[in-house]
């Protein structure tokens, strides 16, 4: 473990820059979104990004190849620029358990490469949560905020930042940070271990930290997917995306093709399964009603991911839905009227 | 995708004098779709057009693009020839390579370049072409003819010959118009009255005809074939089919003092009058300005000395509402007003008078009873001053003139100065011109013998004042051709006024959605080849409302509207124009704004049940146009948030597909 | 406070049903903390009874639902409708959207309904807000406990509330205000007031957060179209990947356009933005100059009006002058 | 003056019974303007969507007008006098988006103006061509 | 010498801002004239000669200043081509050629008799001296 001092953090920011993009919450006017690093840009001292972290592996819309048309000829151009090393810095652990999720849809056979360079390229400092929110519920999920996954763990104390290599990646990175930084001691563990202990005591004291997701999990398709609380639960859903667009684990994709008029450029983008035309087909499409479209995402996340990837849940507890949704429904609204009943 | 031909025009050196004909055919050849392309020296040629049906035969072409002159001059030709060949007439897209490139650019390179440019935008659109039918309307077998002028009453006649109904609306209390005004007309020196009087009767008594006099079209809906008209018939306070035309009344009438403007009010009539002996029909007219009973309740006279008793003080306005197949417009023409003329003291002197005055002086049955006599005290004048061009010609001074010539004063004013001759031998008569324009059979004879025969003094120049003094009227003026200023003391001076058309037509064009030019003449739908026909199909034009006219050329208008009418009237069925306005029911919100803005009321809603994709049943009010009303502007497909509402022929998929053509 | 009461609102309610006028509710359940109602359909007086909230928070525009609930039942939809909302109502009545004798309208007049994002701009972890004396009590995780005057809560729609008056009810509870002079232009003036290239940093720094989530527009009441033209592959317009800053700038142009007009300011756009785009101002610059240009109009104020941008005059403003109207308050 | 290289391009929308016919008397009477100017012929000025405009100015175009009849002399009565108002409002709006105001423009040419044609797009091409690249509104996916 | 005239011709439509070729040869201009009697050359002829480059003999003689300039063939003329216009700008043309002065100070009382208006002499001596 090493540590710089907080009032050096533009210092460390400088180094890691030097070798590679940096990116990093910092504060906008409608909140803390990830931005490139550069001098003078400030970490922001919100709990977490409006955005997620996953743009950074799958991006909202991604050229994936262009066709050029010479008369009636067709050329297909390569526009892959997923190559580059970056430095995601200061991730929660929500965010960075979403990429576990995310790896095991795009990695799995047959690998998405686009996602893989990206995932390869890219090092991930996550930061433990001191002020977890209101509608932090990670804890539901086996998620520790105190402690969360990455390459260099981050944790940050009122004048200290300590930084812990996890993986060989983490590691070559701090060496190459050494002589900003300075070995740790055994003060500096017991300091690591306070702020931990901070960090549990307020997570424990959440509002949300006794929701469970114990009910939910792989193959309870035939438990939920007839329940009558889908009607209310459903019955103001907008049908916009925004729930699933500061998701940090909807997956969901489209491929479009956008003609320039002197050839097509062709995109990857989000989809979002609220949207009426979500994997409309020739025949139709599958879920006809708002209500089938809503079950499908918490089905999604609460049955049918885990049904397929060992009983992982693909809701990280971000919160984000929580505070987004333009009628105020979310996961756990859903997941206790649910489950309410299941258990009663 | 179609398969598409395309087709570029040399138009001679029109088009190959600035663009490279075979580079743009060439170019084409490699756009999406296009499997053939040519270039060919008149593709608008029998030959041209021969060439495009065989490739359209030969290639199985689905579409065609042709690249020559504007759609407005031969879109119909190619149309047609697609159609020949088996192809739908809609799969036609023309690219306007000549008024808008070669004609406008003068470098070979950059009007070969926008010329493929503009071939590749309508090859895009016609891409996105469908097959498109038109629809058909039935057409209503009655004919409507606005004004009782001889123009109205011909073209009525002629129709009415044909066997359909007609209506004529005239404003006056009789038809008539100008020509009953008149005394002889040129070249011949007939009497207008001998000729045009059964001319009126014969309107007046045909079984096909009816005279709505004294009325005014007040509405006009619908469309050609269809047209529905509201023509308001102002109270006459005289029962017309009870009135024997007798005349008693308008003897005996007390009110003697209103000015007849039958005579131009050189003379007076009675408050119930009939306005000339020949009028048709002959029923008598209580004028409500003047008429006591009307006024102030006091009177009565005509009521009690009708022994008809056709007098009906207590008579409305009435709206009648009739449907027509075909308008035709006669509105007619005045002359301008000489008001603002002071140079000529019109206002100042009776003794300065227009033309058409002097046709009443001189006519019997004017206020004279034929003689010629001066205005002022009764006597005979013995030198007369006629001047040419009053308000005629006249560029500088829109607000007094008009900037055309009036066509009519050359020919009326060597009748006038002829006529006076002849009758009155004692008489100087001079004729200030500025060119004597005599086009017309047997027209440059006539002034000659003016000239020649009679002793007429023409004089090449202005008048350039006219100063009453005395008894005398001082004229000074110009004699070019001497170079000399002349000075006449005459005793009348008769203005050549120029003609306007009759104020009536403005709001009579806004109503029929008819155009007009700056001078409110009624435009036709093509100056040489389409001149009866107004541009809004269903409306004609006859007489003076559509330019200057002598009696001949108006009675051969008249005629030749007739005839488009009666060509129209033979229809059971009218074609209509396939690009329309459609609504997609499932994707119409029902919320009427496209109604709101539709001009024709083309769009209403209806109450249908649809099946809808969740698979239940539902009642939803959607639009729905109206085909054979609808024109295609188009304004609604804007005012449609959700696109539901699209026009065929300029579909929005086809303009984006042209707005990328251009831009890429 | 609000002036009227769950009670009032309750009782009412029941026995609406209980005389069988209404066979359902719009209203507001609970959610798991003060700020979170969501909007729901009750069917009987008793699931009101168990689930209605009613406080500061329940700011929704529920016009938009009548579409949907009219068509479901045989009887009326009973509905809450604050002064805002009514002008929404009768803006949708005007484009039959849904049939007026499907709905039993109650006015209930509003003090302005507090919005948590402003709270949550100030405060880390607000876990509830409650009526207290001077205003509102704030419980916060981190933040400790305060007290904020109303006022402070209140969104931009409510602090420049256009009107306190309702235009349509079948029975208005408690009392009616008046159509107020609001400073809801000012910021548009502000605006226009700008350089171009001052006023184009703007948008484009606003716009470019967008995430193309379409929240805008699904909470739109005037947006209540069909099929919307940018969900539509056949209207040319449509593109769900939104990669370049042109598809913003194309989405909220068109999207205002479309509801130029039409649209109340009722203000559930920004409200619901999650991103804190301020798109009323689009709106509003399109109200303002239909204002300017056109007359006074205020879409919904009655059933039945013709909008301007389906109207003209003959005499009206060309597009080249109408470009000049900003810069004439410069 | 400045001379300026720039060759913009612009999309003019037409109306078929005023302007599309004032542009082909221009052509008839060879009053040359600009090769930049590329025109679309639509039926009436009011069957141009405001999405038109917007896509013209997506695909590359530097500069949009729209020509109609005269207000008062629309050939479908009232068309032009919705158009007036529309582009009035979405004008107004580009502008306030920051947008440049020179490079739209609405321009009523009668049948008989093909000199008024020829003038305007002499002269609308030089205003756009004073601004240069459109940057605005531009799309950079459809660049070359 | 052909370019004087010209250059002339060309001030003089310049000045004037007349188009002659706008004239239709009516006449109403000089039937208007109250000078026409005085005049050799009359105002449409001024004008077609101006029109065809004809000045030589308009520029030397007396007519251009027995028009009294009262502007009757302005008002009076169909066309709006304003003769009295183009005869301002020739006398004006006149004027600003050397030695072209019609009036000096010094001649004037050799011209004027008592029932000479003290306006015509200033407006003369504004009209015929530079």
């Amino acid at each position: 473990m090493r540590k710089i001092a907080v009032s050096r953090m533009e210092e460390l920011f400088a180094a890691i820059a030097a070798g590679q993009s940096l990116y990093l919450p910092v504060d906008t006017k409608a909140g803390a979104k990830f931005e490139q690093w550069e001098s003078g840009k400030q970490l922001s001292s919100a709990l977490n990004t409006v955005r997620s972290a996953k743009d950074f592996f799958f991006p909202q819309t991604e050229n994936l190849m262009d066709f050029r048309m010479e008369g009636k000829k067709i050329e297909i151009i390569d526009t892959r620029r997923e190559s580059e090393d970056f430095v995601l810095f200061g991730v929660r652990a929500c965010d960075v358990r979403s990429f576990t999720v995310l790896d095991r849809v795009f990695l799995a056979e047959p690998v998405d490469t686009y996602y893989k360079n990206r995932r390869e390229h890219g090092l991930i400092m996550s930061m433990s949560c001191t002020r977890p929110a209101e509608t932090c519920f990670c804890g539901t999920f086996g998620i520790d905020a105190a402690e969360p996954e990455g390459d260099v763990v981050c944790h940050m104390t009122a004048d200290t930042l300590y930084l812990d290599a996890k993986t060989e990646k983490g590691s070559a990175l701090l060496e190459s940070l050494s002589a900003l930084t300075e070995a740790c001691g055994g003060e500096d563990e017991t300091a690591v271990e306070r702020h931990k202990e901070l960090s549990h005591e307020r997570l424990s004291g959440l509002p949300l930290a006794e929701l469970s997701a114990d009910r939910f999990g792989a193959d309870k398709t035939d438990a939920f997917f007839n329940d009558p609380a889908w009607k209310t639960l459903s019955e103001a859903c907008l049908g916009c995306g925004t729930c699933t667009f500061v998701c940090p684990t909807c997956q969901c994709y489209d491929i479009q093709d956008f003609d320039t008029g002197h050839g097509v450029k062709r995109f990857r983008c989000w989809d979002s399964c609220m949207y009426s035309d979500f994997t409309k087909m020739s025949a139709g499409q599958p879920r006809l009603t708002q209500l089938e479209r809503f079950r499908q995402r918490f089905m999604h996340k609460l049955v049918y991911y885990p049904t397929n990837n060992d009983g992982l849940f693909s809701c990280v507890g971000c919160g984000r839905c929580l505070s987004k949704c333009p009628i105020q429904m979310n996961i756990v609204k859903v997941m206790k009227q649910l489950g309410g009943k299941q258990n009663d | 995708m179609q398969r598409i031909g395309v087709f570029v025009c040399h138009c001679g050196t029109n088009i190959a004098g600035t663009v490279d004909v075979k580079a743009v055919a060439a170019a084409l050849k490699n756009e999406p779709g296009v499997v053939f392309s040519t270039d060919y020296q008149y593709m608008c040629s029998q030959a041209g057009q021969d060439m495009i049906k065989e490739a359209i035969a030969e290639h199985h072409l689905g579409g065609i693009v042709i690249c020559s002159c504007s759609p407005r001059m031969h879109e119909a030709t190619f149309r047609k020839t697609a159609a020949a060949a088996g192809l739908n007439p809609y799969m036609v897209e023309i690219a306007n390579i000549r008024e808008q490139c070669s004609w406008v650019h003068k470098d070979m390179a950059v009007g070969t370049e926008k010329a493929i440019i503009l071939g590749k935008a309508a090859v895009a659109k016609v891409n996105l072409n469908t097959p498109l039918t038109p629809g058909q309307s039935p057409v209503t077998k009655r004919a409507l003819v606005i004004g009782g002028g001889i123009a109205g009453i011909q073209t009525a006649l002629d129709i009415a010959e044909a066997g359909f109904p007609v209506d004529i609306v005239e404003t006056k209390p009789t038809i008539g118009g100008k020509m009953a005004q008149l005394d002889k007309t040129f070249p011949t020196l007939d009497c207008a009255a001998c000729i045009l009087t059964p001319k009126m009767v014969d309107a007046g008594q045909h079984e096909n005809i009816r005279i709505f006099s004294y009325s005014e079209v007040t509405a006009v809906k619908g469309f050609v074939g269809n047209f529905d008209v509201t023509i308001k018939r102002k109270a006459r306070y005289v029962k017309e089919d009870v009135c024997t035309g007798c005349g008693l009344c308008t003897e005996k009438c007390p009110q003697k003092k209103v000015p007849n403007e039958f005579n131009l009010g050189m003379d007076n009539r009675r408050a119930i009058y009939i306005p000339f002996a020949q009028a048709v029909p002959k029923v008598a007219t209580i004028d409500p300005d003047y008429c006591m009973m009307l006024k102030s309740g006091k009177c009565g006279v005509c009521s009690k000395v009708c022994t008809a008793g056709a007098i009906d003080y207590k008579a409305k306005d009435e709206y009648i509402e009739e449907k027509y197949g075909a308008i035709v417009v006669a509105t007619g023409f005045n002359p301008i007003s000489m008001e603002k003329f002071d140079e000529y003291a019109y206002s100042q002197s009776k003794d300065v008078i227009t033309s058409l005055e002097f046709e009443r002086l001189t006519n019997a049955a004017g206020p004279t009873q034929g003689k010629l006599l001066r205005p002022s005290d009764g006597e005979h004048p013995h030198t007369i001053v006629f001047v040419q061009c009053v308000g005629s010609r006249c560029e500088a001074c829109s607000e007094k003139g008009k900037e055309y010539c009036s066509k009519i004063c050359c020919m009326y004013t060597a009748k006038h100065a002829m006529l006076t001759r002849d009758k009155y031998p004692d008489t100087d008569v001079y004729v200030f011109y500025i060119d004597v324009r005599t086009p017309g059979k047997n027209f440059d004879e006539f002034y000659r013998r003016a000239v020649e025969e009679y002793g007429v003094h023409y004089i090449k120049g202005m008048v350039g004042k006219v100063s009453p003094e005395g008894k005398k009227l001082h004229v000074q003026a110009s004699d070019l051709l001497a170079g000399k200023q002349l000075h006449i003391d005459a005793d009348l001076v008769v203005l050549a006024a120029a003609i306007e058309p009759d104020r009536s037509a403005r709001p009579l064009a806004t109503m029929l959605t008819a155009s007009m030019d700056t001078n409110d003449f009624f435009t036709e739908a093509h100056p040489k080849l389409r001149p009866v026909e107004s541009p809004t199909a269903g409306v004609f034009l006859s007489g003076a409302c559509q330019g200057p006219k002598d009696i001949p050329e108006t009675v051969s208008q008249a005629g030749a509207a007739a005839a488009k009418v009666i060509g129209l009237l033979c229809k059971d069925h009218l074609t209509g124009n396939p690009c329309v306005a459609h609504a997609d029911e499932m994707m119409c919100n029902g919320c009427s704004t496209c109604e709101r803005v539709c001009p024709y009321g083309a769009i209403t809603y209806v109450e249908k049940e649809f099946r809808m994709p969740d698979r239940t049943t539902k009642l939803r009010r959607v639009a729905s146009v109206n085909e054979a009303v609808c024109q295609g502007c188009g304004a609604c497909t804007v005012a449609c948030m959700s696109g539901a509402m699209d026009l065929r022929g300029f579909m929005n998929r086809q303009i984006q597909a042209e707005v990328d053509a251009i831009c890429k | 406070m609000q002036e009227i009461t769950r009670e009032a609102l309750l009782s009412r309610a029941a026995e609406l049903f209980r005389d069988g006028t209404v066979d359902r509710a719009l209203g507001w359940r609970a959610g798991e903390f003060d700020y979170d109602v969501t909007p729901g359909v009750f069917t009987s007086a008793e699931e009101l009874e168990n689930g209605f909230v009613w406080n500061d928070f329940c700011g929704a525009n529920f016009s938009k639902y009548l579409i949907r609930e009219t068509g479901l039942t045989e009887k009326k939809v009973l509905v809450f409708l604050k002064p805002c909302d009514t002008y929404s109502f009768n803006q949708l009545l005007t484009e039959h959207r849904f049939a007026r004798d499907k709905v039993y309208a109650v006015g209930v007049p509003c003090a302005g309904m507090a919005d948590v994002k402003l709270l949550r701009d100030r405060f880390d972890g607000v876990t509830s807000v409650e009526g207290a004396e001077g205003g509102v009590l704030v419980h916060t995780l981190y933040d400790g406990d305060v007290t904020l005057p109303q006022a402070e809560l209140l969104p931009d729609r409510c602090r420049n509330c256009k009107s306190k008056k309702h235009v349509a009810y079948d029975e208005l509870l408690g009392s009616d205000g008046e159509v107020l002079d609001s400073h809801r232009f000012d910021e548009v003036e502000q605006l226009e007031r700008m350089t171009p290239d001052e006023r184009f940093a703007f948008w484009q720094n606003e716009l470019s957060r967008c995430i193309r989530c379409n929240a805008c527009r699904d909470v739109c009441p005037a947006c209540t179209c069909e099929k919307c033209v940018f969900d539509n592959p056949a209207s040319g317009a449509a593109n769900k990947a939104p990669s370049s800053s042109f598809e913003e700038q194309m989405f909220h142009i068109i999207r205002a356009f479309h509801v130029a007009g039409r649209c109340t300011d009722c203000g559930e756009c920004s409200r619901v933005c999650p991103q804190h785009i301020p798109l009323h101002l689009l709106n509003r610059k399109f109200i303002r100059d239909i204002d300017r240009f056109y007359g006074e109009y205020q879409a919904g104020a009655e059933v039945g009006s013709r909008a301007p941008i389906v109207d003209y005059t003959e005499g009206d403003i060309e597009p080249g002058e109408a470009v000049e109207g900003g810069a004439r308050h410069a | 003056m400045q001379v300026t290289e720039y060759k913009p391009l612009i999309v003019a929308f037409c109306c078929n019974w005023c302007s599309y016919a004032g542009a082909d008397l221009a052509g008839n009477n060879r009053l040359s303007y600009p090769a930049d100017v590329k025109i679309i012929r639509v039926p009436c000025s009011c069957r141009v969507n405001p999405m038109f405009i917007l896509r013209a100015f997506q695909r590359g175009a530097d500069g949009v007008i729209l020509c109609g009849c005269h207000p008062g002399d629309c050939h479908y009565t009232t068309g032009n006098y919705y158009t007036r108002r529309r582009m009035a409002l979405l004008f107004s709006m580009l502008d306030y988006l920051g947008i440049e105001r020179e490079r739209t423009r609405v321009e009523w040419v009668s049948a008989a103006e093909g000199a008024k044609f020829a003038a305007t797009m002499n002269d609308f091409v030089a205003q756009v061509a004073a601004l240069g690249e459109n940057k605005r509104l531009e799309d950079l996916r459809c660049k070359k | 010498m052909q370019n004087k005239n010209e250059r002339r011709r060309e001030q003089i439509l310049r000045i004037s801002g007349v188009n002659p070729l706008k004239c239709m040869r009516c006449g109403k201009c000089s039937a208007t004239c109250p000078s026409y009697d005085e005049m050799e050359y009359h105002p449409h002829e001024f004008v077609y000669m101006v029109e065809t480059g004809d000045l030589e003999p308009l520029i030397h003689s007396a007519s251009i200043y027995q028009c009294l300039s009262c502007m009757a063939c302005v008002e009076r003329c169909p066309r709006g081509v304003e003769p009295g216009k183009l005869i301002e700008a020739l006398r004006l043309t006149v004027i600003r050629e050397k030695d072209g002065n019609h009036m000096t100070a010094d001649t004037i009382p050799a011209v004027i008799d008592d029932e000479t208006p003290q306006q015509a002499i200033v407006s003369a001596l504004r009209k015929y001296t530079k």
